[in-house]
């Protein structure tokens, strides 16, 4: 057998055909850069077609005028005054609130901060993604411990993230009706949370109140998101390096500092980008609880003028969203460059 | 401080048994080296005193604290693991230096050991390199260099020098000595290296199936292994085993019979022995001169031969028509002898040789039990007199 | 441990009596420092266990109160009306709902999984030129509302793009009202996500495992399949879960790429309005259906976290 | 690639979304004679009782080869909106027939996307629904051009609910009842007798419940109202209503809606409110209707603990079931400002109530044949017997008054109570301006009337601020 | 098929040259081992020939094709990991049998090629285990396992046996011997172990820094290295070096001179050499009757001794005020020579000792270039005539 078998295997391998064999071949045989893109292939027109094409033409529509009567989408083409008008201020009659916040010299250098989109909507995502992070933290170095019953605790913990934003919205909405929810009184019979002075009795038609109780409802719900992002990257840390860590003297925070962190700092930083982005476009959550006019974020603007619907000035805005995002990003990427994204 | 015990220490995984009621008793400031077979249970052992593998049964003693259940930082413990487990993250320095800024040593004490251990094990200039840069073997190294930047009262070094080269390995058993000396620490060392468990230990600790078989200095355990299994173990190539008949004179199996009286030994006529001797104390006739208190002549027919550079390894067939069996499911093979001699000595295949065994030399263990019974015959028949006169005088 | 304790201090158990429970507590806890992080522990489970799953209790709780005593709402349901779970398949087919949402999740999560794993492999683990780029672009995706996609996308799915090669001009299908028009944008959205979840998933896994693999004559492709997604499993069912749950709950594409019909494919959250009046809420309905449309999640939840901690890369390397 | 239909590559001049997408050519009337199922987006209400409705289609004469299937589209009216824009621009064939908010039936007009009935149906039938339905209805279903674009479905308006057992309390005696069922109160009189009536159940603890979160149903409906009682009015009189945008006044700045707004601020914070209206009681309504809309306000008077309640018809439904108030459950048109003589604008004062309801319209885009089975859906919608059916079906409101008087509606249980009413708040029925501007307006107008209410700025403030976005906002669009 | 061929190859990393300019040429059937210090590019070389790494520079031919740029799969190697490389995920079994599964194998035929190897490494009974359940050696010989069930062309192995015992270790070569000669493949052996390298190999290649030192049979490494550095590098311990000049009369050196006739060797006078001589061939003056040809006497001082069961290694102090020096930075230490002597031979600390040297096995090497120049010089004297035996007659 041996002898006739020797190198047997290198010859059934070039011996295999058939179209099946020969793109195998053809496959292994592509040059590193070439096989990357070739991977790449399928998942690049799915994005071309279904996202790139989209944008593009988004991106064409925000270069005409709105068009509200008649049978066209748009108006005549403007270039970019849609932009122009956005960032003057001139367009912000036809949103909900304003784009930018009217700036002062004095700290905090902006008026009203509430009643612009971009300040609430960065008020939003610090808030959120900070407070989620942390507590997802938390929860994942729980759910990373041995215990029993741990199976139900972390079933417990991710399910809010599995509750359709409609809902999360409803529990919420309805803890803070007045007359319906109990964490919510009247200004003759306050409750605790009013009592604190942390919301007034109606809160949902405040924009400060509202914007932080969907912070907390957010936050609610998301910092599953980041507590299973945040374990799965705890799970993939070889163990063996504790016991090195353990044996060298480290205790449960030095560990923890100097193995966990910097191993887990990937899939962190991936976590809170995403959640970063996702926080800019906050947009159901408010629908649900408080609505657009209350709580404008930048999506909202979107959403509200494409009802109106105002098709250019609602590309505008979801381009000048994604600018901004981009802003945000890059400072992300700039300071984390090295950390192996 | 440094002095580690072991009391009736177990260790049970499921269906596996990896340690079974070990006793060890570890003076401060020695060295031991613990030997044994793949999967006997050296690694747990030295986990259990790291503290991070928690035994099933027993207690574990450093200094005078029972430390059975202390987490491992409290121990005082260097290890070198036997799967090396660098950081992934950080590059060799801050690998080196990781016990020690655990510890907040202030920046130059830290740069001045990590260059000191960097240089014991040669990696000098390659302190900026990450894990996944280097070779096996320079991975190791600072898997060294990370214990022993520090000073702790015990190291525990799994198969330290396993993928070093023969000379480093030369140069690093020499730094570990002067470590030793110099730290006066208790070092416990794994290895499978005979030459380093030789040199390098105070006391060889030969282990098999969980169990300690023998703790004793390794010229002991050489000369005077206390059973089959290390007598076998220890000395490479393995020592030659025979099993055979204790008659009234002497020993006696299908080729081989050394005569003495067994009484002399102690040992009752009939009980079945396995008979020892290491391949360096099987001599040709030739060199009969050469051994104080030879057997009697055995012929025996060359079969292969294996030049090592420093010396010759020979098999013997002592059965003509018998088949040279290389696969060592028995521990004694009756029809084989394996012999070692001079480079220079003229032998060739498949001759007829005779030799003569260093009775001074021989072996002699309970076949059932494998308990030694008697080490060299030739002191056993000089102590006994007469009997023993008549033995050698019949030969 | 606590046996030794009072073995050694024979003479400070009185002391410690005199501490009172929480004093003999605090000793106990300086002695042995493990303690304080158990209770710290407990503490720190109990507190997230409460808020994760009082928000659910409450919803419970406007389940189970008939919807008309919906009022001043207290911790306590007011009234039992276990019967709403009942009444909600009765008014809605919710169980349609909820397959339809299956599918399109286990759809889209198979697509995303696939593709993002092809491209995580690559950024993950190839060198090549134009990958920084390319992951940015990617990226750059998801910063759009996905209103910005909207009607392009319903143009293309509604049969009214045209491609024109010369003289033929072909029109895209008309796919409303069926699965495709909700599965690729929602695997093109989520797409991203995946990609840079299992790209540090999959940079993550020792070289010497691929190597291993191709040398025992896998292609690369087998290699990632085989040995990298395997032991990736944290990151792939972590991504698969995230995945699945953003498709399942997902509204804004789905209601308007079909009729709102459960046989249109119409998702749960459609199902879920579909109790709503013009002005009333059946809010009890609403809630008993969420949790009845939570639980398979659930079920997939925990289904998923044994993958999801596994640490699989024990024992495999030495170095 | 290119888009089909109209988008923004093609500018100013695009096409109209889709193939076939005439919207003016006259409809053969013929009923058809192959089988014919159309599809009809209605709501999730409707589509529930859909075996019902095409009973009554088929007893109104539908011919028996017409099948009608009923889709239950999202009773979120704001999601439905946005689902037509999207079928309707994308050019899709399907649905037929579109259940269309009378609040913005008017942009789909305005950007042709509905079928014009006044030049495809015949114009007998044209006529019937000019001549016979609910005016307001009628208005909010045609374009700039005076044709008709949908026939109104069923309208709705709203009245304000009572518990007259309460009310007896406060020594109000079932005449009373019967007089206020038909002669509407001032708002003086109304805050006086909550006031009372408050005093008089002191276990009771909102007097007066309503609907001011920002929402649209603020800027469409309750202040409507209550700007419209007082004779005030956003653009101007009724005739401003649907346009002509950027060509009309802007007159929220003026004194009658400020004093709505001074009204209900006296009715939540009191008479001592800086802005107090003189000569209304003070504190009947509680803070919590600034964060209201219709369920939550609706919640603490059918359970019990607030004596008026303004609402819809579908709550008469619910408050007067027998399990609930049953008799004891009165309603009267909502009270007024000003009469509609001392009122500055036409067609303003009095009880006035907010046009609600939905209109059938017919998708262009359909094939001839399915339009041509259209007409006969059409046809049959206009006999009253469809229409008292459905008022049986589900309460939904008959769209011509005459049809209010009939005994069958009489008969149909609890809101066949109150049809005397109802019919008052029909014959008063103000529209929202509704006009393609109207989306971006009414998020402006309920935030800055919300804020006033509650006390953020001042009502002068307020107005002159929205005065000011509106002016921006019909600037913009003319 | 199975010959491996490397061209000129290198492999630079950034900074490091790991591989540099490699030529080798092994033959079908051929078992090589590749020895040479830690780091100086074994693997590297070894994952080239794999596939795992694509050359910087050159060319690697496996058969008659070149493979320079072909995937692993389609190369027909197997590998033995340095690292091991099991996969966690998957059991024994699984492991073992990944290679056969992927080639679609039938069920019957993996399970007895899986009980075959798993017999041949012995770890027969733990085929359901998962690899973080086995210790060191148990990996490492799945590693082995997994790599010997299948049929390839060409075998590499990276130091397959560094984590077993010397016993196993035994074993595992007879085992490797005779699957070497059952399928007649080609075998590429890394290990650290010389007698592994001496025994199994048909020929050793030493490399040092990258680049190829000698490729020879292993007695030829042994006894003609062709360089300072692998006269060094083979032999443990090693070799012992003196720098010294030749002058008219021979060899001079601090301590020690051998006379030769230098024309007669072909070297200049004048030039600077380095003589080498292995322990094993330094004797004490009383065993001098072993050497046929032994240099004059030398003084010497015994440091320290060295037991290491089967021999003794002796350190020499030949000058008496030096300090000894353990580390090795320069190669030879002109003030100190190792000895090996038998394990019997009675011996102290401290004494002085006369010892000579075999002259037939003195190595002369450039001490510049470190080329050879010269192995024994008694065979040069004997063929140089007069002179030779002049210089011995002077002793
Ligand atoms: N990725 C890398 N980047 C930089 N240098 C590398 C890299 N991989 C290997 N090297 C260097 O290349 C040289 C050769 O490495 P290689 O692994 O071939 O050594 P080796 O001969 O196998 O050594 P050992 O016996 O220690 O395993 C080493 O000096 C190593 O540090
Ligand atoms: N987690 C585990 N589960 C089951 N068995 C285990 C586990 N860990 C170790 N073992 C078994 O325990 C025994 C002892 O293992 P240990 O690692 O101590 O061996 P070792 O002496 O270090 O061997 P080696 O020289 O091969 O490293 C082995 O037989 C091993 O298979
Ligand atoms: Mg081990
Ligand atoms: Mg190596």
């Amino acid at each position: 057998m041996a002898t006739e078998q020797k190198s047997g295997e290198a010859l059934s391998e070039s011996r295999r055909s058939g179209p099946y064999a020969s793109a195998v071949n053809w496959m292994e045989n592509l040059s590193e850069t070439q096989f990357a893109y070739l991977l790449l292939t399928p998942a690049l027109i799915l994005l071309g077609v279904i996202a790139v094409y989209p944008l593009a033409t988004t991106f064409s529509m925000s270069l005409f005028a709105d068009q509200l009567t008649g049978s066209a989408r748009l108006g005549e083409f403007v270039g970019l005054q849609n932009y122009i008008d956005l960032f003057t201020g001139a367009r912000d009659f036809a949103l909900p609130s304003a784009f930018l916040p009217t700036f002062t010299t004095e700290f905090p250098f902006v008026t009203d901060i509430y009643s612009s989109a971009l300040m609430v909507t960065l008020i939003f995502t610090v808030f959120s993604v900070l407070f989620e992070t942390l507590i997802g933290f938390g929860q994942a170095l729980i759910l990373d411990q041995d215990f029993r019953g741990r199976r139900w605790v972390r079933v417990a913990i991710i399910i809010p993230w599995a509750v359709p934003i409609v809902i999360q919205g409803m529990i919420w909405y309805l803890m803070f009706q007045p007359n319906i929810g109990f964490l919510i009184g009247t200004t003759e019979n306050p409750a605790l949370l009013n009592q604190l002075g942390l919301i007034g009795t109606t809160p949902l038609r405040d924009t400060a109140d509202s914007l932080f109780l969907i912070i907390v409802a957010d936050v609610w719900k998301t910092s599953a998101f980041m507590a299973l992002l945040i374990l799965a990257g705890m799970q993939s840390i070889d163990r063996s390096l504790y016991d090195v860590a353990k044996v060298a003297g480290a205790s449960r925070w030095q560990q923890f500092r100097m193995i966990t962190l910097p191993l887990i700092l990937p899939t962190v930083l991936v976590a809170m980008l995403f959640r970063t982005i996702d926080a800019m476009r906050v947009y159901g959550i408010i629908e649900t609880m408080a609505g657009c006019q209350t709580v404008p974020s930048l999506s909202c603007l979107v959403v509200s003028t494409f009802n109106a619907p105002l098709y250019g000035t609602s590309a505008t805005v979801a381009f000048v969203t994604a600018a901004i995002i981009a802003l945000v990003v890059s400072v992300y990427i700039y300071n984390f460059a090295s950390e192996g994204l | 401080m440094g002095d580690v015990k072991l009391e009736h220490v177990s260790k049970h995984y499921d269906d596996v048994t990896a340690v079974d009621d070990m006793n060890l008793d570890i003076q401060d400031g020695e060295f031991i080296c613990l030997v044994g077979p793949s999967g006997c249970g050296k690694s747990t052992t030295m986990e259990m005193i790291a503290g991070l593998t928690i035994p099933s049964e027993g207690k574990v003693f450093i200094g005078d604290r029972e430390v059975t259940n202390l987490p491992p930082k409290d121990r005082g413990v260097a290890m070198v693991f036997q799967n090396i487990a660098l950081f992934p993250h950080m590059d060799v320095y801050d690998n080196i230096s990781f016990g020690l800024r655990l510890r907040n040593y202030d920046k130059e004490e830290i740069e001045r050991r990590v260059n000191r251990a960097a240089d014991v094990v040669q990696l000098e200039g390659m302190l900026e390199r990450m894990p996944d840069e280097m070779s096996g073997g320079q991975r190791q190294r600072v898997a060294i260099a990370r214990a022993i930047v520090r000073n702790p009262g015990v190291f525990l070094m799994d198969e330290p020098l396993a993928n070093l080269d023969a000379k480093l390995r030369v140069h690093m058993r020499t730094e570990l000595q002067r470590l030793h000396k110099e730290l006066d620490t208790t070092i416990i060392y794994v290895t499978h290296d005979q030459a380093e468990a030789m040199t390098m230990s105070d006391r060889i600790a030969v282990i098999d199936s969980g169990q300690l078989q023998q703790i004793d200095p390794p010229l002991v355990c050489y000369n005077e292994p206390a059973n089959l299994f290390v007598a076998g173990f220890i000395g490479s190539p393995s020592m030659n085993f025979l099993d055979g008949d204790v008659t009234e004179s002497g020993f006696e199996s299908t080729n081989i019979d050394i005569e003495f009286d067994p009484a002399d030994l102690g040992i009752e006529v009939g009980r079945e022995v396995t008979l020892g001797i290491r391949p360096e104390d099987v001599y040709l006739v030739e060199d009969e001169h050469l051994v104080t208190n030879p057997s009697h002549e055995i012929e025996a027919i060359t079969d292969v031969l294996e030049p090592m550079g420093d010396e010759i390894f020979v098999y013997l067939k002592l059965e003509e028509d018998a088949e040279a069996h290389l696969d060592e499911d028995t521990i004694a093979m009756n029809d084989q002898l394996l012999m070692s001699v001079a480079p220079d000595t003229v032998i060739e295949e498949d001759t007829d040789v005779s030799v003569v065994l260093d009775r001074s030399r021989v072996h002699l263990f309970d076949t059932e039990t494998g308990e030694a019974i008697s080490h060299g015959i030739e002191s056993a028949v000089k102590a006994g007199g007469p009997t023993g006169t008549e033995a050698e005088s019949d030969d | 441990m606590s046996n030794e304790n009072s073995g050694i201090n024979l003479g400070s158990d009185d002391a410690e009596m005199k501490r009172g429970p929480f004093g003999r507590w605090v000793n106990k806890a300086i002695k042995n420092p493990d303690r304080v992080y158990r209770a710290m522990f407990y503490v720190a489970t109990v507190f997230f266990l409460v808020t994760t799953l009082f928000p659910f209790y409450w919803l419970l709780v406007i389940a189970l109160t008939p919807n008309r005593l919906i009022t001043n709402m207290g911790l306590l349901p007011k009234g039992f009306n276990p019967a709403v779970f009942i009444e909600m398949f009765e008014r809605v087919p919710f169980h349609l709902y909820m397959f339809n949402s299956f599918v399109l999740g286990i759809t889209t999560t198979i697509i995303v999984l696939l593709l993002a794993s092809l491209a995580g492999y690559v950024f993950g683990r190839l060198r090549f030129r134009g990958k920084g780029a390319l992951m940015l672009g990617i990226l750059a995706i998801s910063y759009f509302p996905p209103a910005a996609f909207l009607i392009p996308l319903f143009e293309l799915f509604t049969g009214n793009t045209a491609i024109s090669l010369g003289a033929i001009t072909i029109s895209s299908p008309d796919l409303f009202n069926t699965p495709a028009p909700m599965v690729f944008p929602f695997s093109a959205l989520l797409l991203p996500l995946s990609i840079f979840i299992l790209t540090t998933f999959y940079g993550q896994i020792p070289d010497g495992l691929e190597d291993a693999a191709r040398v025992e004559g896998t292609t690369r492709l087998g290699a990632l399949f085989r040995v990298i997604v395997p032991l990736s499993a944290p990151g792939v069912a972590t991504a698969g879960v995230l995945t699945f749950i953003a498709v399942y709950n997902e509204f804004f594409f789905s209601f308007l790429m079909n009729n709102g019909e459960a046989s249109s494919w119409a998702p749960i959250v459609a199902g879920i309005l579909k109790y709503q009046g013009q002005f009333d809420t059946p809010y009890n309905l609403m809630a008993a259906a969420s949790i009845v449309g939570v639980l398979p999640v659930a079920i997939l939840v925990i289904i998923a976290q044994e993958r999801i901690v596994s640490g699989l890369t024990a024992g495999a390397l030495k170095e | 690639i290119s888009t089909g239909g109209g988008d923004g590559d093609s500018g100013g001049d695009g096409g109209d979304g889709g193939d076939g997408g005439d919207t003016d050519t006259p409809i053969n009337t013929e009923a058809p004679t192959e089988d014919i199922t159309l599809q009809w987006a209605a709501d999730t209400r409707m589509a529930d009782s859909a075996d019902e409705i095409r009973q009554a289609l088929s007893d109104a004469g539908l011919p028996d080869n017409i099948t009608v299937e009923l889709i239950a589209g999202s009773q979120v009216t704001d999601n439905r909106q946005a689902q037509y824009q999207q079928w309707l621009n994308g050019g899709r064939e399907e649905p037929t027939l579109l259940m269309m908010d009378s609040g913005w039936t008017v942009p789909f007009i305005a950007r042709n996307q509905i079928q014009n009935l006044s030049q495809s149906l015949p114009s007998e039938m044209i006529s019937t629904i000019e001549d016979q339905y609910f005016g307001a209805s009628v208005a909010t279903a045609k374009g700039a051009n005076g044709d008709l674009y949908g026939q109104p479905l069923f309208p709705d308006f709203p009245t304000m609910q009572y518990r007259k057992d309460l009310l007896r309390n406060a020594g109000y005696t079932d005449e009373d009842f019967e007089t206020w069922a038909t002669e509407s109160m001032s708002w003086e009189e109304f805050s006086a007798i909550t006031k009372e009536a408050m005093e008089a159940n002191s276990d009771i603890e909102y007097g007066f419940t309503f609907q001011a979160n920002v929402y649209e149903g603020l800027s469409c409906c309750d202040f409507n109202e209550f700007m419209t009682s007082y004779g005030g009015a956003y653009f101007g009189g009724r005739e401003n209503l649907f346009g002509p945008v950027g060509d009309r006044p802007i007159t929220v700045e003026e004194e009658p809606v400020l004093n709505a707004i001074r009204m209900v601020r006296t009715l939540i914070h009191g008479e001592d409110d800086e802005h107090a209206l003189d000569g209304i009681t003070g504190n009947i309504s509680p803070e919590a209707v600034l964060q209201w809309t219709e369920e939550p306000s609706r919640k603490p008077f059918t359970g019990g603990n607030a004596i008026m309640h303004r609402n819809w018809p579908y709550s008469i439904n619910i408050n007067g079931a027998d399990d609930v108030f049953g008799e004891d459950l009165g309603v009267m048109p909502i009270p007024y400002g000003v009469t509609p003589d001392e009122a500055q604008y036409e067609g303003t004062g009095g009880p006035v109530a907010a046009l609600g309801g939905w209109h059938l319209t017919l998708n262009p885009n359909a094939p001839d044949e399915k339009k041509q089975a259209a007409v006969q859906v059409f046809k049959a919608m206009q006999e009253e017997q469809f229409q008292l059916d459905m008022f049986e079906i589900g309460g939904w409101i008959p769209p011509r008054p005459a049809t209010l008087d009939s005994d069958r509606a009489q008969q149909v249980p609890v809101i066949g109570r109150y049809l005397d009413a109802l019919k008052v708040a029909g014959e008063n029925a103000i529209p929202r301006p509704v006009t393609v501007v109207w989306p971006q307006q009414s998020g402006k107008v309920s935030q800055e009337v919300n804020n006033a209410m509650a006390q953020e700025k001042s009502p002068e403030q307020a107005m002159s601020d929205l005065a000011n976005q509106l002016e921006q906002i019909e600037q913009s669009a003319s």
